[in-house]
């Protein structure tokens, strides 16, 4: 046949596919909060699991073989290599399925996306870590990536409030942190039902109180509900933060992770891509950021 | 590039040829419009149409395709379905083509979508010119006259196609047909230049896209987005003709029965409120007027922003699918604020 | 000493209804033939709308019968305009109604009838034992919809047919499949035949039976022609459709049997029994072959044999159906228009014959094309004061006191007519929730 | 693992829905394999109208006390009750007019004793017991119930379309009736799922379907007046089969 077609390229999607989930397997599920379960899971296939990479704040599409796709954030830290931790919230059809499985079943995973973090950049200066409610799950692989080399960090605080300390996301693992010299660990609930908290009471930004932070050597990363937005970005901008350090961890609705389903784009930034931390900077010039 | 010519009346012959390349795919009347389909006589063919009611993306990016078969023992196993057809698309236009350029450009990048990649080198493209018609508008979007992205390219100068032979492939095809294509001569070069001076004149629509980026940050609080939001039906169907919108969704189905299935990616429009819909009911543009909004937002300024151009080619399909007339054209003139104007 | 017999939901027929019979010393005081189904008021409900809206309305009467409807409402307004239509339409109209006679006879047969003769509670339960029959039985049934849906559109409710011809005409390519499947459905019929040949009997009534059918033209058919041929007591008599209040005897009320059809004061049978009766001249000796095969003298007196005329017809039905797929193939379809009209005030009446027998479709129009008024008559409201009587003529013959028994017989009299109960717009005897 | 349980009811309506399962031939074997169909009087006879059931359709609307009784019953039966078919999902073509005057067309239609009737408007599931999924269409289409079902199987949600038909229209690229034509054409209100059956045809979409999730009906009926419909017949149009989903 006098053609210059070449020889079929159809490998390409055996080979290069961005959209291959990689099977893995559970190891572990911790049930944290009620319907907020912390799932361990290890690829099945150990290269992939050694080329598996991530920076803390970036995520994973975790597949339900036969229900779907949905994105994760890791809430491991890189530094804890071997095994990925997702600290996933049962709201729909994958998570629901996800919530059916049981340790040893397999899911399919790929990544890791989105920008993360900017590690190098905040590495020699001050953190400050403020999550209320679910937002601890992006910002803990950040937490545990600074412990993990606390060396290249100023001072690292984290304020976490929750609304009971029944909410509390990977409290015990927090509570362990309060006695720890090395950083300010602070936590908060609105309320304490059973009168067993033995921590801060009261609402996330009066933990400011007792912090102690020198906004021009901090960078902060913030993430939790939209009311925690509002409180913390005001005190941060008080405190004279730079707009371009204060860091945040974004949702939106996702369906590649990686840029062309076109779900996630905020004006002309794709939060899959050039996010999910966005600075306050980015937040102000993309309209409908937050 | 090679330029060459081809008498207008030995181009059945040419496409006859041309099949030994791949199956042939040209506009086609149904029902009142023109598609791309597979033909089975070459006289269906009608290659002076305006426009297509799907631009030729849905050869690139099917409106629903299979990515996956998911196997409980096998994982996700890829599906390589019909990517490996070679397709020869006979008579696409110049925006179309450029469109696709576009669509190159979100389907590579750091991530290249496999499946998008291996139909584009499978894909043979043969682009005609054409005449601007009411709704036409590419001129304005720089996208009325493509450099690349096709295997051949004919102009008509009348007697003659003068051929523009993009692609090895292009002059494979070429030489396939012994010795029909001619040298083209000075005189064919004029009346090209003469035709292409007059299809520039014929255009009847004008935007101007200079700092449109600026002007939709200046009016992104505009009345303008309520109005076409109280208007707009959210049927999607601009979307859909788009031949630059790739959003798409992505849904496993399940085989009866088994865990069997496979993942499917369907196309998706921004117009619809499940768009930014995420878990939990919170929507990050609930409003129709936001999403519509978006649409042209995203068009002309957030893609200019990613990629250095607007992601419309002015090929007016948006504007004839629409059923309540809502007009991008008239849209851009009414944000610079001027009256809809008809040059010359 | 009195029983009541009293069949609460009578299973496998479309619909919801019920028997009640008392027996008091033998001889049957009452029967009654009830219907639940909740009052949908259709044609009251198009009252003021256009007539392109009216056959897909009306089509929702019920399901089973739905392309009897839909083209039985597009008759009556085409009546009504004055519309004449192309030979091509006529031709795929015809084959339209047949592809639903063959999947409403084979869903009623395989599926709703022939477990009482093999003693299965469902076609489900009779597949573990009989799973070829059953699959045969699934393809003819899937047969007719493939008609209904290359001529139709879609294989309940059809959305092809409108008033004046078909939205878009069937591609050559789909009538060459069609063609296809068909032979392939009559090989099958075949072998469907070969097992009815060995069913048990079931006569459990014998009496004398008025026959009413539309006297098709063009052949053995359910869509064109408008007079109706009554068969009683051997003589025949034909009534012009327009005048079908005479023998409907709709608007008559006397209270409790208001809406019960009557001829000359006797009940009669609609439905394949009643066509065959009437009309058994107009097929060949093939189908005639299968009425002996099956035992079927004409004419009959025994209700049950409405279910061997619907075996005769849905084999009739495959070889006339692949006649005229032929026709066409050999003519060429032409992707043609409807035909272009003007809505006028008027009145038309259309008959026709659904699967279950005899439907009207009667309408006024003013003269925007809107519905003024419109009367439906269905087949089960006009077979319901027969199947009373043949239920009560069953009692009387049974010689059995025995309850299981009788109900099981009277069951399968009242299946035997094939009752599609949604369709009985116009049964009066209804009863309230208890 | 045992098999789950499954009962298909009908309420007042064609049966339109119940036949389509019926209808689905290629599949029913295999469905009556991998779910217990105990109750489905359609079908068959041996019904047990009194088990629990995992999984229960309802096609349908209540349109009398009957049926509501019925609905309730099957309710406290089902773990996952699915609204099948349109009327059961919106209400359907019989509660296409809710001022009608039901004494009225009663007496009209059945004489004098109609007035007795055990008869209520039409109603959908929804506005009697909490439904779990809604499956639309009338009838609903094939290939959605048996992909509705394999989710269910798996414990999943059934997955369907909440776009309008334009959509598949302009997949299969139909002619537009709307633009190209001047026709009435519901597409744009519709919700999608049936492959624009009709517009495919040539026929303009009567709403079968019932609304799709963003129809924008007062649009809509300016689009159409504009172009010389009666505002009155207009309004007729779009509520055929769905007149709640106009009203909300
Ligand atoms: C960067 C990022 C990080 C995240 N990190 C976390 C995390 O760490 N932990 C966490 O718990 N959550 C996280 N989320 C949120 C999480 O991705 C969402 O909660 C997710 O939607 C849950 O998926 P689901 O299928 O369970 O929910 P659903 O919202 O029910 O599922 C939505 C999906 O179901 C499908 N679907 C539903 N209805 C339809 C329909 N009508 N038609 C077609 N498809 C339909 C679609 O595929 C859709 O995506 C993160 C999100 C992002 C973007
Ligand atoms: S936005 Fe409209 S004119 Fe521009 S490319 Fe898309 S369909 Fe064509
Ligand atoms: S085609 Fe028109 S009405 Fe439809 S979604 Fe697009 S802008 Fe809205
Ligand atoms: S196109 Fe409209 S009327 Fe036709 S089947 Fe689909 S929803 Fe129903």
């Amino acid at each position: 046949m006098p053609s210059a077609i070449e020889a079929p390229v159809t490998d390409a999607v055996w080979s290069a596919n961005p959209y291959q989930p990689h099977a893995a397997r559970i190891v572990r599920i911790y049930n944290m909060v009620e319907n907020n379960h912390l799932f361990t899971l290890r690829f099945v296939d150990e290269d992939i699991g050694l080329s598996f990479r991530h920076r803390p704040g970036q995520f994973a599409m975790l597949s339900i073989p036969g229900t779907g796709e949905a994105p994760i954030s890791i809430s491991s830290s890189p530094s804890r290599p071997g095994v990925l931790e997702l600290c996933v919230r049962r709201a729909g059809r994958v998570t629901n399925a996800l919530y059916r499985m049981k340790t040893n079943d397999l899911v399919g995973l790929r990544g890791p996306y989105g920008n993360g973090f900017p590690v190098t950049e905040i590495e020699g200066h001050d953190l400050l870590l403020a999550a209320g409610g679910l937002g601890m799950a992006p910002l803990r692989s950040l937490l545990w990536y600074a412990l993990d080399n606390r060396d290249r960090f100023g001072r690292v605080t984290l304020m976490y409030g929750a609304r009971t300390p029944a909410d509390m996301l990977f409290r015990e693992e927090l509570v362990s942190l309060v006695d720890r010299t090395d950083m300010n660990c602070l936590l908060t609930v609105d309320t304490d039902p059973g009168s067993v908290w033995k921590n801060h009471v009261g609402l996330l930004p009066g933990l400011f109180d007792h912090a102690e932070i020198d906004a021009s050597r901090t960078f902060a990363a913030v993430c939790g509900p939209p009311v925690v937005y509002k409180f913390i970005l005001r005190k941060l901008l008080d405190l004279g933060f730079r707009k371009d350090r204060i860091l945040m961890s974004l949702e939106r609705r996702m369906k590649c992770g990686v840029g062309k389903c076109g779900h996630c784009s905020i004006g002309y930034k794709y939060t899959c891509l050039n996010g999910p931390i966005f600075t306050y900077w980015d937040a102000i010039n993309l309209p409908e950021m937050i | 590039m090679k330029i060459l010519k081809l008498r207008k009346d030995r181009l059945d012959f040419f496409a006859s040829v041309v099949q030994q390349f791949g199956e042939v795919h040209a506009p086609v009347e149904v029902d009142g419009g023109y598609a791309f389909r597979r033909l089975s006589r070459w006289s269906e063919a009608r290659l002076n149409y305006p426009r297509t009611i799907l631009p030729p993306k849905k050869y690139f990016l099917p409106q629903r395709e299979t990515l996956f078969r998911f196997v409980p023992e096998k994982g996700y196993v890829p599906s390589a379905e019909g990517l490996d057809t070679r397709i020869i698309l006979f008579g696409m236009h110049a925006c179309d083509i450029y469109s696709l350029n576009i669509l190159d450009m979100v389907f590579g990048g750091a991530y290249p979508d496999p499946y998008y990649q291996a139909r584009r080198k499978h894909i043979v493209i043969i682009g005609i010119d054409c005449i601007p018609d009411k709704h036409c508008f590419c001129r304005s979007m720089r996208a009325d006259f493509v450099d690349h992205g096709f295997d051949l390219f004919f102009y008509d100068i009348g007697d003659y196609y003068l051929t523009m032979v993009g692609t090895a492939l292009g002059d494979d095809m070429v030489l396939a047909t012994g010795p029909l294509f001619e040298q083209p001569a000075e005189a064919d070069v004029d009346e090209y230049k003469r035709r292409s001076s007059n299809k520039r004149a014929a255009f009847q629509l004008e935007v101007e896209i200079r700092d449109l980026p600026e002007i939709f940050e200046m009016e992104y609080q505009s009345g303008i987005w309520d109005e076409l939001g109280e208007k707009c039906l959210s049927c999607g169907s601009c979307s859909m003709v788009c031949p630059t919108c790739y959003c798409y969704d992505v849904a496993d189905s399940a085989d009866l029965g088994t865990r069997d299935g496979a993942r499917m990616r369907i196309w998706d429009s921004c117009l619809f409120s499940t768009h930014a819909l995420v878990a939990g009911g919170e929507n990050f543009r609930h409003s129709r007027a936001s999403r519509i909004k978006f649409r042209f937002y995203h068009k002309q300024r957030g893609f200019v922003a990613e990629y250095g151009r607007p992601s419309c080619v002015g090929c007016g399909r948006c504007v004839a699918a629409c059923p309540v007339k809502i007009d991008i054209v008239e849209v851009l003139e009414r944000l610079r604020g001027v009256q809809h104007a008809v040059s010359h | 000493m009195s029983t009541t017999i009293r069949i609460e939901h009578l299973a496998r027929v479309e619909g919801h209804g019920g028997v009640t019979v008392v027996v008091e010393d033998g001889a049957v005081s009452d029967v009654r033939f009830d219907v639940f189904e909740g009052a949908r008021l259709v044609e009251t409900l198009v009252r003021g709308r256009r007539y392109e809206d009216v056959s897909q309305i009306l089509s929702r009467i019920c399901a089973i019968c739905s392309v009897a409807h839909a083209l039985t409402s597009i008759k009556a307004t085409e009546r009504a305009f004055g519309v004449e239509v192309s030979p091509q339409t006529k031709a795929l109209r015809d084959l339209l109604f047949r592809g639903e006679n063959i999947e409403s006879h084979a869903l009623h047969l395989f599926f709703l009838a022939l477990p009482d003769y093999l003693g299965y509670p469902s076609a489900v339960a009779l597949a573990k034992d009989y799973p070829d029959a059953v699959k045969i039985a699934l393809r003819l049934k899937q047969l007719g919809n493939t008609i209904q849906e290359v001529i139709g559109g879609r294989a309940v409710h059809p959305v092809n047919a409108i008033v004046g011809g078909f939205g878009r005409v069937p591609a050559e390519e789909q009538l060459i499949s069609l063609r296809e499947a068909l032979l392939a459905g009559i090989a099958d019929c075949r072998a469907a035949m070969d097992l009815l040949v060995t069913l048990p009997a079931a006569d459990y009534c014998h009496t004398d039976t008025v026959f009413a059918a539309l006297d098709s033209t063009g052949g053995y058919g359910y869509f064109h022609g408008d007079e109706v041929t009554i068969v009683a007591n051997g003589r025949r008599t034909q009534i012009p459709g327009d005048a079908y209040l005479g023998f409907t005897n709709e608007k008559a009320v006397p209270h409790s049997h208001a809406k019960h059809s009557s001829y000359n004061g006797r009940p009669y049978m609609v439905g394949a029994l009643a066509r065959l009766t009437a009309h058994h001249d107009k097929l060949d000796a093939r189908a005639h072959e299968v009425m002996a095969r099956l035992g079927l003298t004409l004419p009959s007196r025994d209700p049950m044999d409405n279910n061997k005329a619907q075996a005769v017809e849905l084999s009739a039905d495959l070889h006339l159906a692949l006649e005229t797929v032929d026709q066409l193939l050999s003519s060429g379809v032409h992707d043609e228009p409807p035909v272009a009209f003007q809505p006028r005030a008027g009145t038309g009446t259309a008959i026709t014959e659904a699967p279950r027998g005899i439907l009207i479709h009667s309408y006024r129009y003013d003269d925007e094309g809107k519905i003024a008024s419109a009367d439906v008559i269905t087949p089960t409201a006009l077979n319901a004061a027969s199947v009373e009587d043949h239920l009560r003529c069953s009692v009387r013959q049974a010689g059995t006191n025995e309850t299981a028994e009788l109900t099981k017989r009277l069951e399968m009299i009242v299946r035997a007519y094939d009752p599609c109960i949604s369709c009985s717009v116009h049964l009066v005897r209804r009863r309230d929730a208890e | 693992m045992s098999k789950p349980t499954a009962g298909i009811f009908g309420l007042t309506g064609c049966a339109g829905d119940q036949l389509v399962i019926l209808n689905c031939e290629d599949q029913l074997l295999d469905l009556v394999a991998l779910i217990d169909i105990r109750d489905f009087l359609m079908a068959g006879s041996a019904n047990d109208t009194g088990c629990d059931l995992d999984i229960a359709f309802v096609e349908g609307a209540v349109m009398s006390k009957r049926d509501e009784q019925a609905l309730r019953r099957v309710r406290a039966r089902a773990r996952t009750l699915v609204a099948i078919g349109t009327c059961a999902v919106w209400g359907g073509v019989a509660a296409t007019d809710e001022s009608a005057p039901r004494d009225a067309w009663l007496e009209e239609v059945y004489g004098p004793t109609g007035a007795d009737y055990d008869s209520l408007p039409a109603r959908a599931l929804h506005e009697v017991v909490q439904v779990d999924y809604q499956i639309t269409g009338c009838p609903i289409e094939k290939d959605e119930f048996v992909s509705a079902v394999a989710n269910l199987l798996n414990g999943d949600a059934p997955l369907l379309p909440q776009y309008a038909v334009c959509v598949e229209c302009k997949f299969r690229e139909c002619g537009c009736l709307l633009t190209e034509r001047g026709e009435v054409c519901c597409g744009p209100m519709t919700v999608a799922g049936c492959n624009a059956r009709c517009p495919a045809l040539r026929i303009p979409c009567v709403g079968c379907r019932g609304p799709a999730a963003d129809a924008n009906f007062a649009s809509a009926t300016a689009m159409f007046t504009e172009g010389g419909v009666s505002p009155q017949d207009v309004a007729r149009k779009l509520r055929t089969f769905a007149p709640q989903g106009v009203q909300q």
